[in-house]
């Protein structure tokens, strides 16, 4: 195996594009564990340790939260930029492995492992996020929803990079994120992130299920039937009925599959009503 | 053969003066460890050494076609390699403890043949680097002819199951009747008849944060082999590698200093040391094998898992249990390691804490596809005991009583104590009503009710469970004859010599391996109290040597036995040397008689006249530098004392399978408050309780630390820790992802307390423990079930309950509770 | 920069700067254990969940079986080796033993970094802090009761 | 693992019976083939890439179509090796006229063990589930050009 540690994003895709099966090595916290295990073998590592502009998290012009792929879950934690516009990001982020795996894990490894049990692809796709792919072509935006495509699998190809994640301002919605994880703050069973604009009336929610198949679901069946709705506890659960329905989940050691359904009706319930709790009048 | 067991001679030599004993003395351990200057085996390193990686099977069951490692071998760093065929021819099979047709098995250090669980070994590659072994052990080509597996406990012991080994039909390692009392008799006196169909126990281990290794060396002149390593019955893994490697026993020279962790799980470790010695013998060179996670999950010790079938409980009015039947089926995994043993281990504990008196099991021990099973903390008891409260909760449930009144009422009582049990255990001591009260104490019992309500306001269904252990210690190797009468082992032994030395230094060894239990430390203290010097004073070497000859063939850290074997032996060689001490210094002193001389202050002194005394450095000068001035009576004195402690144990009745199979029986009982998610089925362990009762504590601190750690593995175990297989064979928790062991914030705060109940059979009124985890797993269940009642009132019935277990359990009770069926008479 | 298979790197551990030549492929642990030969820091599994592995990196704790040495290269580096300066035991040292907060010692190397780093950020944690502050150290001897108390009691200004 | 399901092609039985049973066109719908060997009409070879984000999984697998009633059913089994995993794999297909167009009901029990295996416990199902779904649409593009050229 080869290792190369390129100090600009030109030198690190150009790295990338020469050699199919060379990967990028960001926090390595999923990725060295793989190796490891020699469940991957890849060539050449681009370690992106040394691209600084990507771990910067600030604040766009239109007030979006634009997060460099590289910024670890632990300065997440701490950033101001992103506890005063979503600081649902912050909160999740703490939940998410432990201490050492937060000092060294960053967003961008988070996302494109994409992982079913990964905290931040249903999260991101809740908040409507979209994020930047560059290639040595130039760079192109893809929407969460679309950026997921597989277990380990996303529109960030072979030979290129994310390089940044942008979360629309909040806009006066309020976000949520409820969990069933295997002990606590352990590895997710089923989680659920929503976003929600609601005024005495739900106005509008998105909501996104991750662990009940390859990529995070976004359930628009629920989105529009919580559209006009009561935010309260008990409509939203009446609401969500029937959203386990229409899911195919896997089965594996921590829940069947008709667990997770049932699962993933009361977290898409308690993560909407934590949305609509914090969503500003 | 006597018609009763005699319970054991009560000890009645002289107590030690408390001063260092029972008290909190910082370990002597510590110092090393908190700087990262222990010495654990991957620590070890050697010139040339070679780093081993074993090719493991992929497949669960199948016939090894070929094995081809010449493109391993070629491959630039590699030193060699060990195949199965060589391994056969090298050594014989390891002895074997079942009788025919269990004896049957065949088992080497690599698979010959055919291969019986994924992760069995095949091929060990030695490189000169970790990373190079591997990328050798990938370029080993086996070709194998899969065949069908048999993972299914149940149904292993199908005429058309496939069969693991050659002339062991039915997979059935060993079979037996156990009989007391009068069942029928009991059920005849029955009101009420409880049964439960099925009760499962489930598999899963206590995973060492030090996983398996060695390091082994060949001395090619000598013909001996050193193995340092982290094995922790090192008498055993001799008994069984010496013969297979067709040596002498003294060729095995066994070496350990600190080990990560054991609870059992490092016993049987045989089969890899003896693929490293044949390795270090062909390769001219050290080996290093350092067992990867996923290896230690896939292929070392399990714990057993065990069904109990067709449970049957006869019960009168009052809630008196009579006993109980049932029908259990153990499943010991691919080869038997140190297996069949525990198909008789849970009989030191037939009734538990209980006074049942009729006891009827049909004992099965079955082997499937999956890794072999060995001890594992609380090893075959802690299912045993499991079952019992199973029992009692289920009962109580059933019949409506309460769950304390019944325990109290069933209890066996502490002025009944030495308790003869109906299959002739003696329990030495205790007083389990006390231990409940105060672990009901401890969760404030008294407030459940209204914490019930005020948490039932926050949708969480709460509920309070009991659990008992009964932590029996000192091991009668006797034990062994019921399950193989042709076999040569009974008793038990611990050794420990204590020397002066010329500048009056205190040097003790023991046979002992510890794996943090703080042995330096209590065995200071013992020796200090004896002695009249400071634990300070005391150097006790760490860690086991075969070298020291401060050993016998049981030695070794297992089974709750040190506070009786390893101090015993320390005990019993220290008074010797004091005694020694005190005729020298007599006899230098001026012919005062021993018993007028005391030991205090590093001094041997005439009492009453503490100017007339010999410093300890002066006693050990004239006896080892200067002796040709001692008066001959006084020339047999070495100052080096070796002393074996021999518990006084006797051969069980094999007919009756009747007999004291422990010493001693520390008692544990638990209670725990849990909270479940009405929504979810997850919970949280939000109150606990632990009362533990093993004598007289040498060092309360350390006895402290050992309640908390085995209650951490009860919880890992009764909540999330479980090894599951896929119908194929496959592991489906191989390494910490999926195998969730509790870290910080999974623990509960743990409240303890503690009982002394001195038992008098015990040098020092100390009983062995920490193996009584056991009680919480039942804790845990019970209160699961507990919780459950306002929630269509579901039986627990598997050890285990991750939250999708317990859900299941809330959303069809009426599974759960077609189990049981209570027949009125 | 090329990708190379091998590289030198230049890293100082508990105050000691090393130069070596290491493999593109080797782990941070295995070179701290086998090549600097600072056996203090231990391997518990092979998944980065144990944390037995856990080291100061700049300052922050993290697991050295996931960080390649080549990563390393420029990095400070603190292990159990280095807490005790002059033979004097820190004050988190002191209370481990005192608590009993170690039984085999196999964890103990991790849980002292990772208390370490918990402590210079936040001086005076709750239990709860501390509890989630030692999440990715596991151990399986002492049930944690005793490691946070001592971590508690170091805390309050040691013994 | 068993996964199964129903899947219909807008052609002719008998067109997609020719399909699934030419190794050649078979090929196609398999992810990254690196090489493909025939050894007869009912063996034949492929060293295959799985993509993975982390790296792809590379893998030789044998085909022995061990049974078949054409037009409508046949059985393979496949048994792949390669660095740290081991897939064995028994499918079954059944095709049935639905109109002009076929339905094809088919079963695969999939079994994948070693270290991929032991790391993946939990992502195995869905990758298996995705394999298939991409397997299918490419069969579907295979059929349909073979209808248009037929």
């Amino acid at each position: 195996m080869e290792y190369a540690r390129p100090s600009t994003i030109e030198d690190a895709l150009a790295i990338l594009g020469s050699n199919p099966n060379a990967r990028a090595l960001a926090g390595g916290q999923t990725l060295i564990n793989v190796m490891k295990a020699r469940a991957a073998a890849p060539d050449v590592l681009v370690d992106l340790n040394g691209l600084d502009e990507l771990r910067t998290i600030g604040i766009g012009a239109d007030g979006s939260l634009e997060l460099g792929a590289m910024a670890t879950y632990a300065a997440i934690m701490q950033s101001p930029e992103v506890h005063s516009t979503r600081p649902v990001i912050a909160e999740v982020a703490g939940m998410i492995a432990d201490v050492q795996v937060r000092n060294r894990g960053t967003i961008g490894g988070n996302v494109c492992t994409g992982d079913p049990t990964n905290h931040f692809p249903p999260l991101m796709v809740a908040l409507g996020a979209a994020m930047t792919v560059r290639g040595q072509d130039g760079e192109r935006r893809v929407p969460a929803e679309e950026f997921f495509v597989g277990v380990y699998m996303t529109q960030a190809g072979p030979g290129e990079l994310l390089t940044r994640i942008s979360v629309p301002a909040p806009d006066g919605r309020g976000d949520g994120f409820a969990i069933v994880p295997i002990g606590r703050d352990g590895t997710a069973i089923v989680h659920a992130a929503a976003c929600v604009r609601a005024n005495g009336t739900i106005q509008e929610a998105r909501v996104a299920l991750g662990c009940v198949d390859a990529v995070p679901i976004r359930v628009t069946e629920l989105e529009s039937r919580l559209a006009g709705g009561d935010p309260a506890e008990s409509a939203v659960k009446e609401a969500a009925k029937g959203v386990g329905a229409s899911l195919d989940p896997p089965s594996d050691v921590h829940a069947s599959g008709d667990y997770r359904r049932h699962l993933a009706e009361v977290v898409a319930a308690r993560a909407v009503v934590e949305a609509a709790g914090k969503a500003r009048r | 053969m006597s018609e009763t067991t005699v319970a054991p001679t009560t000890t009645e030599t002289e107590a030690p003066q408390k001063g260092f004993i029972g008290i909190n003395v910082p370990r002597k351990e510590d110092q090393r460890l908190v700087q990262g200057e222990g010495l654990f085996v991957d620590d070890v390193k050697r010139h040339g050494m070679a780093y081993v990686h074993f090719v493991r099977s992929p497949y669960a069951h199948a016939r090894i076609l070929s094995v081809d490692v010449s493109k391993a071998e070629e491959l630039d760093g590699v030193y060699g390699t060990l195949t199965g065929d060589e391994v056969a021819t090298l050594t014989d099979p390891f002895f074997q403890i079942a009788p025919l047709p269990g004896g049957h098995v065949k088992d080497y250090a690599l698979a010959a043949g055919k291969v019986r669980h994924v992760g069995e070994p095949v091929v060990a590659v030695a490189a000169t680097t970790r990373e190079l072994a591997r990328d050798a052990a990938e370029l080993v080509e086996v070709e194998y002819e899969a065949l069908e597996a048999i993972v299914d406990t149940e149904r292993a012991a199908d005429p058309d199951a496939p069969q693991l080994h050659d002339d062991v039909p039915n997979n059935t390692i060993w079979d037996g009747h156990f009989d007391y009392g009068d069942y029928d008799g009991a059920l005849e006196a029955a009101d009420k008849v409880v049964r439960i169909k099925r009760l499962h126990f489930n598999r899963f281990s206590s995973t060492p944060l030090e996983t398996s290794g060695a390091v082994v060396e060949y001395n090619r002149g000598t013909g001996q082999w050193t193995l340092h390593c982290n094995n922790q019955f090192p008498g055993f893994a001799i008994i069984m590698m010496a013969p297979a490697l067709r040596t002498g026993m003294d060729k095995l020279r066994f070496v350990t200093q600190d080990i990560g962790g054991g609870f059992g799980n490092k016993i049987c470790t045989h089969p890899q040391l003896v693929a490293l010695c044949l390795l270090s013998r062909k390769l001219k060179r050290a080996c290093n094998w350092t067992e990867w996670r996923t290896d230690q999950h896939m292929a070392n010790s399990h714990g057993n898992e065990r069904l109990f079938l067709d449970v049957e409980v006869p019960v009168t009015d009052d809630g008196l249990m009579l006993g109980f039947r049932a029908r259990m089926i153990d499943d010991c995994g691919a080869y038997t390691r140190y297996e069949p043993l525990g198909c008789i281990i849970w009989a030191q504990v037939t009734p538990g804490v209980y006074r049942w008196r009729n006891v009827r099991v049909e004992f099965q021990q079955v082997c499937s596809n999956k890794s072999p099973c060995g001890p594992n903390r609380g090893y075959s008891r802690m299912q045993h005991l499991w079952f019992t409260e199973r029992i009692m909760d289920i009962v109580a449930q059933e019949l409506n009583l309460d769950p304390v009144e019944v325990r109290k009422k069933n209890y066996i009582r502490s002025e009944e104590m030495p308790y003869e049990t109906p299959n002739g255990c003696v329990y030495d001591s205790g007083d389990y009503a006390r231990c409940l009260d105060k672990a009901l104490e401890l969760i404030d019992y008294g407030s459940i009710e209204e914490r019930r309500r005020e948490a039932e306001s926050r949708g969480k269904l709460l509920g309070v469970g009991i659990g008992s252990t009964l932590d029996s210690g000192t091991n009668n190797f006797g034990q062994s004859q019921l399950v193989n009468p042709d076999l040569q082992f009974s008793g038990n032994n611990e050794v420990a010599t204590v020397k002066l030395d010329i500048f009056g230094e205190i040097v003790v060894t023991i046979g002992t391996t510890p794996q943090g239990q703080g042995h330096e430390t209590t065995a200071a203290q013992v020796v200090a109290d004896i002695l009249g010097v400071t634990p300070d004073m005391v150097n006790v070497r760490a860690g086991h040597d075969s070298y020291w000859n401060s050993h016998a063939g049981f030695s070794g850290t297992y089974a709750s036995q040190f506070a009786v074997t390893g101090l015993g032996a320390v005990k019993g060689a220290a008074d010797m040397l004091a005694g020694e001490i005190k005729r020298l210094a007599g006899g230098v002193l001026g012919g005062v008689p021993p018993e007028d001389i005391e030991l205090a202050e590093g001094f041997a002194r005439i009492k009453g006249n503490p100017e007339a005394a010999l410093p300890f450095m002066a006693c050990g000068a004239i006896v080892n530098a200067n002796n040709a001035g001692l008066p001959l009576e006084l020339r047999d004195i070495t100052l080096n004392c070796r002393y074996v402690y021999v518990p006084p144990h006797q051969v069980p009745d094999k007919e009756r399978k009747f007999g004291n199979l422990t010493l001693t029986y520390a008692t544990q009982i638990h209670a725990c408050v849990i909270e479940i998610d009405e929504e979810t089925g997850a919970y949280d362990i939000v109150d606990y309780g632990a009362v533990d009762d093993c004598g007289i504590r040498i060092n309360p601190q350390i006895v402290e630390g050992q309640v908390h750690g085995a209650t951490a593995h009860a919880i890992g175990g009764a909540t999330h820790e479980h090894f599951p297989y896929d119908e194929q064979g496959n592991l489906l928790t191989p390494n910490f992802y999926d195998y969730h062991v509790p870290h910080a914030m999974d623990m509960p705060p743990l409240k303890t307390d503690y009982l002394e109940s001195p038992s008098p059979f015990t040098p020092l009124g100390a009983k062995g423990m920490g193996e009584g985890g056991g009680a919480g797993l039942s804790a845990v269940c019970s209160a699961i079930q507990n919780a459950l009642r306002s929630a269509g009132g579901a039986i627990v019935y598997d050890s285990c309950n991750p939250y999708w277990r317990v859900w299941e359990l809330m959303s069809e009770p009426a599974k759960a509770r077609e189990n049981v069926t209570v027949e009125a008479r | 920069m090329q990708p190379v298979t091998s590289a030198f790197v230049t890293v100082t551990v508990n105050g000691t700067t090393y130069e070596r030549e290491v493999d593109a492929r080797r782990l941070l642990v295995h070179f701290l254990r086998d090549d600097l030969d600072l056996t203090g820091t231990h391997i518990g599994c092979d998944t980065g969940n144990c944390g037995a592995c856990t080291i100061l990196f700049n300052g922050q704790n993290v697991k050295s079986c996931m960080v390649l040495a080549v990563q390393a290269d420029g990095a400070d580096i603190t292990t159990v080796e280095g807490l005790a300066g002059d033979g004097e035991l820190t004050p988190l040292q002191k209370a481990f033993s005192h608590s009993h907060a170690l039984q085999c010692g196999y964890c103990t190397p991790g849980m002292l970094i990772s208390a370490t780093a918990l402590l210079r950020q936040n001086p005076s944690p709750t239990e709860d802090e501390i509890r989630k502050a030692l999440q990715g150290n596991l151990c399986r001897c002492t049930g944690y009761v005793n490691i946070v108390e001592a971590v508690q009691t170091a805390a309050k200004g040691g013994l | 693992m068993k996964v199964e399901g129903n899947t219909s092609f807008n052609a002719r039985r008998e067109v997609v019976w020719s399909v699934l049973n030419d190794p050649a066109q078979m090929a196609q719908t398999m992810p990254n083939v690196k090489s493909f060997t025939v050894q007869d009409d009912r063996h034949w070879s492929a060293d295959v890439a799985v993509p993975l984000g982390l790296g792809s999984l590379k893998m030789s697998i044998q085909f022995d179509k061990t049974d078949e009633r054409p037009p409508d059913y046949a059985m393979l089994k496949a048994k792949g090796t390669g660095v740290g995993a081991l897939l064995s794999m028994e499918t079954r297909f059944e095709l049935s006229d639905a109109g002009n167009g076929t339905d094809m009901k088919w079963q695969a029990d999939v079994q994948i063990a070693g270290p991929v295996g032991a790391m993946g416990q939990r992502v195995i199902q869905p990758i298996v589930n995705q394999q298939v779904k991409q397997v299918l649409a490419a069969l579907d593009k295979q059929v349909q050009q073979a209808a248009a050229g037929a």
